[in-house]
């Protein structure tokens, strides 16, 4: 397989990765082969997003950073994960937690019986932190997510699914971790609030020096923010580089972007299904 | 767009509806109207009340006030059997496919209220039993050919990526052969090829089948491409309604959902 | 050239505790025998196999185990269940079972059911012979009109054998009998000693089993209710069922079909069998204990049957279950038999027939002082035969109806 | 390289539909089924029928009754015992009490009185979930239990509570031999397999799995979760009753209402888990593993001369560890297990 | 009947209903921390029972030694458990957790036996199981001190288990993990570790039931039935309640004992086999989560 490389900017080039995925590869069930061999690094302190088709292998390459394959019958049978240049496959979620890496899982999971508030509390709990300390924190995401404050009190379960992806995304940022994995953060949330995550990231990313790696299907918001892209087919990286020559590149526009040389098409008038071309036959 | 699709008059009119649950207020007297082949969408910010809007629609959640007119007739509020009865069948938020079955059982379920033999008849898997089952097999794999998914169709659905497993739900919709198709978030976790792709299928049911299209979405672009009409919900309340440009150009609209983005 | 003998045992599970005294005793019985050169020179073989009391387990035991070594002599699984489980086979493969103080009572009644030896005594006997105790401790069962009498029972099939004779002898010598199931387990009964203490009965009669009997005599504590007046069945009447009652159970009587005690047999064993290391409980004290002394009978009357078998079809040699069946029909181990077994008194003289399967039906009643069960009727007390003789043959023609067999004696 | 379904095209639905789509898997079946029918009368000995293969059949329909309901329904129970109770003393009365009722009909009409009782009890289905709801299906075993006991009808007021379970005769022809009851057991066991097998891949069963999996979608499509809950309940008793007569009838013999206690019941639910919840094969899988198992133990741990009572403790101690280690293996089961395992060969000799 | 004799009946149940809650406490602590019911919590009554007693009279090791040593195995069995049986399944389905416990109550039940044999022992932990005396005389009401106590006892451990579950952050983490383990193990919760520990707790209310059980009934392998006692208690209480228990003991106790004595001898006795169970599911009927339990949230 050939990564074509827009570009030289990989991330690599800019000093040791804070994050580096070394050609891991993974199995379902012990037949059902996902990631082919995937690589990728994010270096400290900036945004790297993860692009791709669904099915192509972003949240099963997340999982398998932050070690939560295994609930899911999964195993990395290749490669090797390193984060702050120990390796980590072998540790536990929770020591990971401990040492600033969390994961916002695809799909919400709050814990539905605990009420807003108590998700993110729960966030907390790798933390030692007094009751003054857990009431900033908190404040803190209430102020990112005012929404939140209003529902704090009622059950998860019953909230409504944006308000769930808040919670989460809420909960995570409780353990102030200093790497965060972004499991399509925008999925059901209003166009404005996606903005504000975004700006949020951008937030954290420029003042508490956090690095994020985002995998995202709204392309569009996700290489505006990003520092560097990686675009997964099939269990594969087929492209990297520089979020700003990704924009600009042709594939990744029409494919990605939706946008071919005469500017945004109206979705009403695709005559035909496009068949994705695909960078390895 | 293809012009002989004309949209006909109100076959689903909710008055003055108010929901809420102990303190939320979820819907507060909501009045709108669907009218017969036309997409329409609910918009709104987070929390503001749409899919209660559809789970009131098709009798999930019963209004403590209004009343739905549907098809002529008045109804205090809709129980789930009925609403799938006549012809109301939908998608859900957070995908609700039976995890345990595979792609083709899952669209088949769509199909249960048009079987008829007795569970005898197809224990012994005889006679009617197997020629029903076949026909509906057969409707259920045009649906498949349609939605482009032959290749998963013997995959148990967990297994499949988000995307995919909305297409599915969709399927499965479509399997009941509805008169009217509530959509909830279809795109959601989409990119955009792949939304282009569920924009075609929505139209194509939309004007091949005839179906009546109620639709949420937060993709602007989406939205005001392919819907003819477009309800705006806040906090429960109803902020707006109208074609896409008479909603784009709402200006409580723009305040508490579009922002100056669009 | 050996006599084989499958045993059907359990070591774990609730009854474990039985289970391994009964069959410990047996095995050690088997030793001692061969230790003595068998049977007339035929010597004794055996095979276990775990039930853990199960039915299904039993059954699947007993048919792994049947035909091995050139085929079973005699079998004894010590469970209810099982014995239901294997009743028709047996009389098919034609090897006798024993059911040792347990089973079907009507099974007594050798012309229905020829291949089943409820051997000493049945349910119904045993409760017949209580009530003509109590009698004869208010002097003389006259006495014992418009006394209260509570049987207090396991609520199954087991606890529920005995109410037609006591309902019988109710009506006959006019005691009244208020009859108060246990559910199972029984590891509960305040409810019901609450009952028994304000029905405040003359006696009660505990016919109880595994964890239910420990705990009545608790229960029957706590509410103050006497010891003295309950009268156990010899179910309930081991160490095991007293021993975690602590002195709750002092001067607690129960029935039973072996006279506690030391005898000559169990001297030998302890000599000859665990002496040489061949012991089969894993601490001697248990020797001589309530289910190993019941254990040691039961090897005794098998190996009394064979001994009979051979004196009929050829000393020296290994019986067949059929031939055993007819030693087992024929037995008749007096006291004179006893003496010279060393086991004088240990069970009552046994002497069977083809109408009676049981062959005494006499019991003694024990009494727990503390440390060790005392036999406190000095000679063997028999109930009112006639009336469980009547109840047999009506309960066993019964049976032969729905199973369509016409009684009679096998040759 | 030889198991592959890659060139077996299907022309028709109805031939993608058939159970075993996979001509291997086709003919593996055929095989089997004559190695029981055939080859296994000629050669076993009444050991293995009496002691193995009847109860292992027995255990199988149970199971595979259960899995109908928990499985399939997602109804978890503890109340398997009871209905096979009730199939088993309801037999046994339409025998004693109709003169000349043929035997298979017995089976059947007790069967359908399991039925009914299991659909009185299934009633609370619909509000009571999960482990509530298993708890509470215990109060099934314990009542059915002893309305056998106390009700002296149902045993025709037999003294100690007992029935014992009549001849079986079919067309003159009498089942008295170990083979020929296995004989039976194996075709009833097969014919009812089929249905659940029909069941399940039709209509009834994608409606009983869809309300196990997310019953609040269930109802949105259009099934009637009542409906489906209670006939879930009713041809899971009804098959459990079959299996209550036959482990009556075929098996022991003479039973009391104890044999079908609270134990029973969690042996089949052991057999579905262990098996795999939520398939067929499991069923027989499961049963087994549960029936077999012991025994296997039984004879190894016998053959080492340890003292009896240790032997028969670590039997218990090893079982259990076995359960768990296949537990560890594969969460879903046997019946999964066996399932990669083809997949493992469909792509062998590759990895995956 | 007269009064006297009800209240007997009445405060009578009401005791045994905090035996039966005592049980029933060590399944809330598993089902809260993992959403699974321990069906070896009666294995490990019979076990920790069985141990102490095993020490006293094998080793002749004092009561306030052979506790404490007890307390010591337990938390080891605990840990290993979760080590060895829970960590490998973690995020399965439940009834395979189930499924799991059950392969440990064999194990557990087979290893009790091998280690200290078969035989049925006494335990005597001091207490008399006589009826107090001065009731007795005055009221003409029979009420065991033993039980007092143990309900003495017993109401001291769920007060503690309460707090600890109100009061620290550990019992909002079990809450989270009984929702989602996976979600629970992103946002860090140390799975293991809170298994391990309520495993432990859980082994060392087993060692109190234990003794309480065993002194009463004799310690032998019928302490592990009195889970089925727990069982009604537990679904009426709701699983995830530590109150939920006591209060559920309380009612199943006091209701079973008066049914046996009002309503038994009409149908032939024998009731208290069944009758919680009916009790505990028409009270479902009303509230399908229990007294206290967590709603069941059913949303789409
Ligand atoms: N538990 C599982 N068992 C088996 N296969 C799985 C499992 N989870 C995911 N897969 C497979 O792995 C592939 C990648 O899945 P993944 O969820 O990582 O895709 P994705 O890029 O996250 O898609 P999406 O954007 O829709 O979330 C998919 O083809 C899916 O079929
Ligand atoms: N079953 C319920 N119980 C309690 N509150 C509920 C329930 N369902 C919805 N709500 C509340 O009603 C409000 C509207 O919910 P709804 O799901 O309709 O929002 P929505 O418009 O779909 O938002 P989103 O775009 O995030 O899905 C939310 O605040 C939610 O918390
Ligand atoms: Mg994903
Ligand atoms: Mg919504």
């Amino acid at each position: 397989m050939t990564t074509q490389t827009v570009a030289q900017a990989a991330p690599a080039a800019n000093g040791q990765p804070y994050l580096s995925v070394n050609n891991i590869e993974v199995i379902y069930d012990h037949v059902i082969l996902v990631l082919k061999g995937v690589s990728l690094q994010v270096p400290q302190g900036k945004i790297v997003a993860l692009l791709g088709a669904n099915g192509a292998g972003k949240s099963t390459t997340m999982k398998s950073i932050s070690t939560l394959l295994r609930g899911e019958r999964g195993d990395v049978t290749k490669g090797s994960v390193e984060f702050k240049g120990e390796r980590v496959d072998q540790l536990t979620p929770n020591e990971l937690v401990k040492r600033g890496l969390s994961q916002v899982m695809e799909g919400r999971h709050c814990f539905g019986h605990l009420t807003i508030e108590e998700n993110l509390l729960t966030g907390a709990y790798t933390r030692k932190l007094s009751r003054t300390e857990l009431k900033d924190q908190l404040e803190m995401v209430y102020h990112y997510f005012p929404r939140l404050k209003q529902r704090r009190t009622s059950q998860a379960g019953y909230t409504s699914g944006g308000e769930q992806q808040m919670c989460a995304i809420g909960r995570s940022l409780m353990a102030k971790p200093s790497m965060i994995l972004l499991d399509e953060p925008s999925m059901g949330l209003a166009p404005q609030i996606v903005e504000e995550i975004f700006e949020i990231v951008k937030d954290l990313n420029s003042k508490e020096n956090v690095s994020f790696l985002v995998a995202e299907q709204n392309t569009m918001v996700a290489l505006r923010y990003a520092d560097f892209g990686y675009i997964l087919e099939n269990g594969r990286v087929v492209m990297e580089g520089a979020a700003s020559d990704l924009a600009t590149n042709e594939d990744v526009k029409e494919f990605y972007l939706g946008v071919s040389g005469a500017g945004r098409k109206s979705f009403r008038d695709m005559k035909f299904y496009r068949r994705r071309k695909r960078w390895l036959a | 767009m293809n012009e002989n699709r004309k949209i006909g008059d109100v076959i689903l009119d909710l008055q003055n509806i108010s929901l809420s649950f102990g303190g939320v207020k979820a819907l507060t007297d909501i009045s709108f109207n669907v009218r017969e082949h036309e997409i329409r969408a609910i918009i709104g910010p987070n929390g503001a009340g749409k899919s209660s809007m559809l789970n009131v629609i098709n009798g999930v959640y019963r209004p403590q006030l209004g009343d739905i007119m549907y098809r002529g007739k008045h109804r205090k509020d809709m129980d789930t059997y009925a609403a799938a009865k006549s012809g109301i069948a939908r998608t859900f938020q957070n995908i609700a496919l039976f995890k345990g079955m595979s792609v083709l059982d899952n669209i088949m379920t769509g199909r249960n209220l048009k079987m008829q033999t007795n569970f005898l008849l197809q224990a012994l898997y005889w006679g009617p039993a197997q020629k029903e089952e076949i026909a509906h097999r057969r409707k259920v794999e045009e649906i498949i050919d349609f939605l482009e998914i032959q290749h998963i169709r013997k995959t148990p659905v967990s297994r499949l990526p988000y995307g995919l497993q909305k297409r599915v739900e969709l399927g499965r919709a479509l399997a009941a052969e509805p008169e009217i198709l509530l959509l909830d978030e279809p795109m959601a976790g989409m990119n955009v090829e792949e939304k282009q792709d569920m924009c075609r299928f929505i139209l194509d049911v939309n004007d091949q089948f005839g179906t009546t299209i109620v639709l949420i979405e937060h993709d602007m672009g989406v939205v005001m491409d392919i819907s003819d009409r477009v309800v705006v919900l806040d906090y429960g309340k109803k902020i707006g309604d109208g074609t896409p440009d008479e909603v784009r150009s709402n200006q409580d609209v723009i305040n508490a959902y579009l922002g100056v983005a669009h | 050239q050996e006599q084989y003998i499958p045993i059907l045992s359990y070591r774990v599970g609730p009854y474990a505790a039985g289970g391994s005294g009964f069959f410990g005793g047996s095995i050690d019985y088997f030793n001692l025998i061969n230790a003595n050169g068998g049977i007339n020179g035929v010597k004794l073989k055996w095979e276990e196999c775990e039930t853990e009391y199960n039915a299904s387990r039993g059954v699947e035991c007993y048919e792994r185990l049947k035909s091995k070594n050139g085929g079973a002599g005699l079998v004894e699984p010590l469970s209810t269940g099982i014995a239901y489980g294997i009743l028709d086979r047996v009389a098919q493969d034609k090897i006798p079972m024993t059911t040792l103080g347990y089973g079907r009572s009507d099974a007594a009644n050798g012309k229905v059911f020829p291949y089943v030896f409820p051997l000493i005594t049945s349910y119904w006997n045993q409760a017949a012979a209580m009530t003509a105790y109590l009698g004869s401790k208010e002097g003389g069962m006259d006495k014992l009109k418009g006394k209260k009498i509570v049987h207090l029972y396991h609520d199954s099939a087991f606890g529920k054998e005995p109410i037609p004779v006591l309902d019988a002898q109710a009506a006959q010598y006019g005691f009244e009998l208020i009859k108060i199931p246990v559910a199972h387990p029984g590891n509960e009964q305040q409810s019901q000693w609450l009952q028994i203490r304000q029905a405040k009965p003359d006696y009660v009669i505990l016919w109880g089993w595994g964890v239910m009997n420990a705990v009545a005599i608790k229960t029957a504590q706590r509410n103050g209710f006497p010891r003295e007046k309950i009268l156990g069945v010899w179910w309930a009447g081991s160490e095991e069922d007293v021993i975690p009652a602590g002195d709750a159970a002092k001067g607690y009587t129960t029935m039973t079909f072996n006279t506690p005690g030391n005898y000559p047999v169990l001297d030998d064993i302890r000599k000859k069998v665990y002496d040489a290391g061949k012991g089969n409980l894993d601490d001697k004290t248990r020797v001589g204990s309530v289910y190993h002394m019941r254990g040691v009978t039961a090897a005794i009357l098998w190996t009394e049957a064979i001994r009979k078998a051979q004196e009929k079809f050829g000393k020296g040699k290994v019986m067949t279950g059929e031939q055993i069946r007819w030693g087992m029909e024929n037995l008749n181990v007096d006291e004179a038999r006893q003496k010279a077994l060393g086991v004088l008194g240990m069970f009552p003289p046994v002497k069977t027939s083809c109408e009676d399967h049981e062959g005494s039906g006499a019991v003694k009643v024990q009494q727990w002082n503390g440390t060790k069960w005392v036999p406190i009727t000095p000679n063997w007390v028999t109930g009112d035969k006639a009336l469980t003789k009547k109840l047999i043959d009506e309960s066993s023609a019964k049976y032969a109806a729905e199973k369509k067999i016409t009684p009679a004696c096998a040759s | 390289m030889f198991y592959r379904e890659a060139g077996q095209f299907k022309p028709t639905y109805q031939a993608d539909n058939q159970i075993f789509p996979i001509r291997q898997d086709r003919l593996g079946i055929y095989a089997l089924l004559a190695f029981a029918f055939i080859v296994v009368p000629l050669f076993a000995s009444p050991y293995t029928f009496s002691a193995i293969l009847i109860p292992f059949l027995i255990f199988s329909l149970a199971a595979l009754g259960l899995n109908i309901l928990t499985g399939y329904a997602g109804q978890l129970s503890l109340g398997t015992a009871a209905f096979m109770a009730v199939g088993a003393f309801a037999s046994y009365n339409f025998v004693l009490r109709i003169p000349g009722i043929p035997i298979l009909v017995a089976f059947a009409l007790g069967g359908l009185c399991a039925a009914m009782v299991g659909v009185a009890f299934g009633l609370p289905s619909l509000r009571i979930r999960g482990f509530y709801l298993a708890a509470a299906t215990l109060a099934t075993q314990f009542f059915v239990v002893w309305c056998l006991t106390k009700i002296g009808w149902f045993t025709n007021y037999s003294s100690s509570g007992v029935i014992t379970a009549q001849q079986i005769t079919i067309l003159g022809y009498e089942f008295n031999t170990p083979g020929s009851k296995y004989l039976l057991t194996l075709s009833i066991v097969c014919v009812m397999a089929l249905m659940v097998k029909n069941m399940v891949r039709s209509n009834v069963g994608r409606s009983w799995m869809a309300v196990r999996d997310m019953d609040v979608a269930a109802e949105v499509i259009g099934f009637r979760l009542m409906r489906t809950k209670l006939l879930a309940f009713a041809v899971s008793s009804f098959y459990c009753g079959v299996a209550g007569a036959l482990y009556a009838y075929a098996y022991l013999g003479t039973v009391e209402p104890e044999a079908y206690s609270l134990d029973l019941s969690f042996r089949i639910l052991f057999m579905i888990i262990i098996g795999g919840v939520g398939t067929i094969i499991g069923s027989f899988f499961g049963a087994a593993f549960i029936v077999l198992l012991p025994i296997m133990l039984n004879i190894i741990a016998h053959t080492f001369g340890l003292p009896t009572s240790v032997a028969s403790n670590l039997e218990l101690m090893v079982f259990g560890a076995l359960i768990i280690f296949f537990l560890i293996v594969e969460p879903h089961g046997l019946a999964r297990l066996w399932q990669i395992a083809k997949e493992k060969l469909r792509l062998w000799p590759f990895p995956h | 009947m007269e009064l006297s004799f009800f209240f007997e009946v009445l405060i009578g149940g009401l005791l045994a209903g905090v035996m039966y809650a005592l049980v029933a406490l060590g399944f809330v602590l598993i089902y809260k921390a993992s959403g699974v019911f321990n069906f070896a919590q009666g294995a490990m009554v019979f076990f920790a029972a069985l141990t102490c007693v095993g020490l006293i009279d094998k080793f002749g090791v004092p009561l306030w030694v052979a506790i404490p040593l007890t307390m010591g195995a337990m938390v080891l069995l605990g840990l290993a458990t979760e080590r060895i049986v829970l960590r490998p399944l973690v995020a399965q389905h439940e009834i395979t957790l189930f499924m799991a416990t059950i392969g440990l109550t064999f194990f557990v039940e087979g290893l009790a036996q091998l280690i200290w044999g078969a035989e049925v022992r006494r335990l005597d932990i001091g207490i008399e199981d006589v009826p107090i005396m001065y009731l007795l005389d005055n009221f003409n009401i029979s009420i065991s001190q033993f039980d007092v106590t143990a309900a003495g006892i017993c109401a001291i451990l769920v007060t503690c288990l309460a707090l600890f579950f109100s009061k620290t952050k550990i019992g909002r983490a079990l809450r989270a993990v009984a929702d989602d383990h996976q979600a629970a193990l992103a946002v860090g919760i140390p799975l293991q570790q809170i298994w391990g520990i309520v495993w432990a707790v859980a082994g060392f209310v087993a060692l109190v039931a234990g003794l309480l059980w065993g002194a009463r009934n004799g310690v032998q392998f019928a302490l592990t039935f009195v889970a089925l006692k727990a069982l009604p208690v537990l679904i009426l209480g709701g699983f995830t309640s530590v109150p939920g228990a006591i209060l559920g003991g309380l009612i199943i106790g006091a209701s079973e004992k008066l049914a046996e004595v009002y309503i038994g001898p009409m149908v032939g006795g024998g009731i208290e086999g069944w009758f919680p169970y009916i009790l505990a599911l028409l009270f479902l009927l009303v509230r399908p989560e229990g007294l206290f339990g967590e709603k069941i949230i059913r949303r789409i």
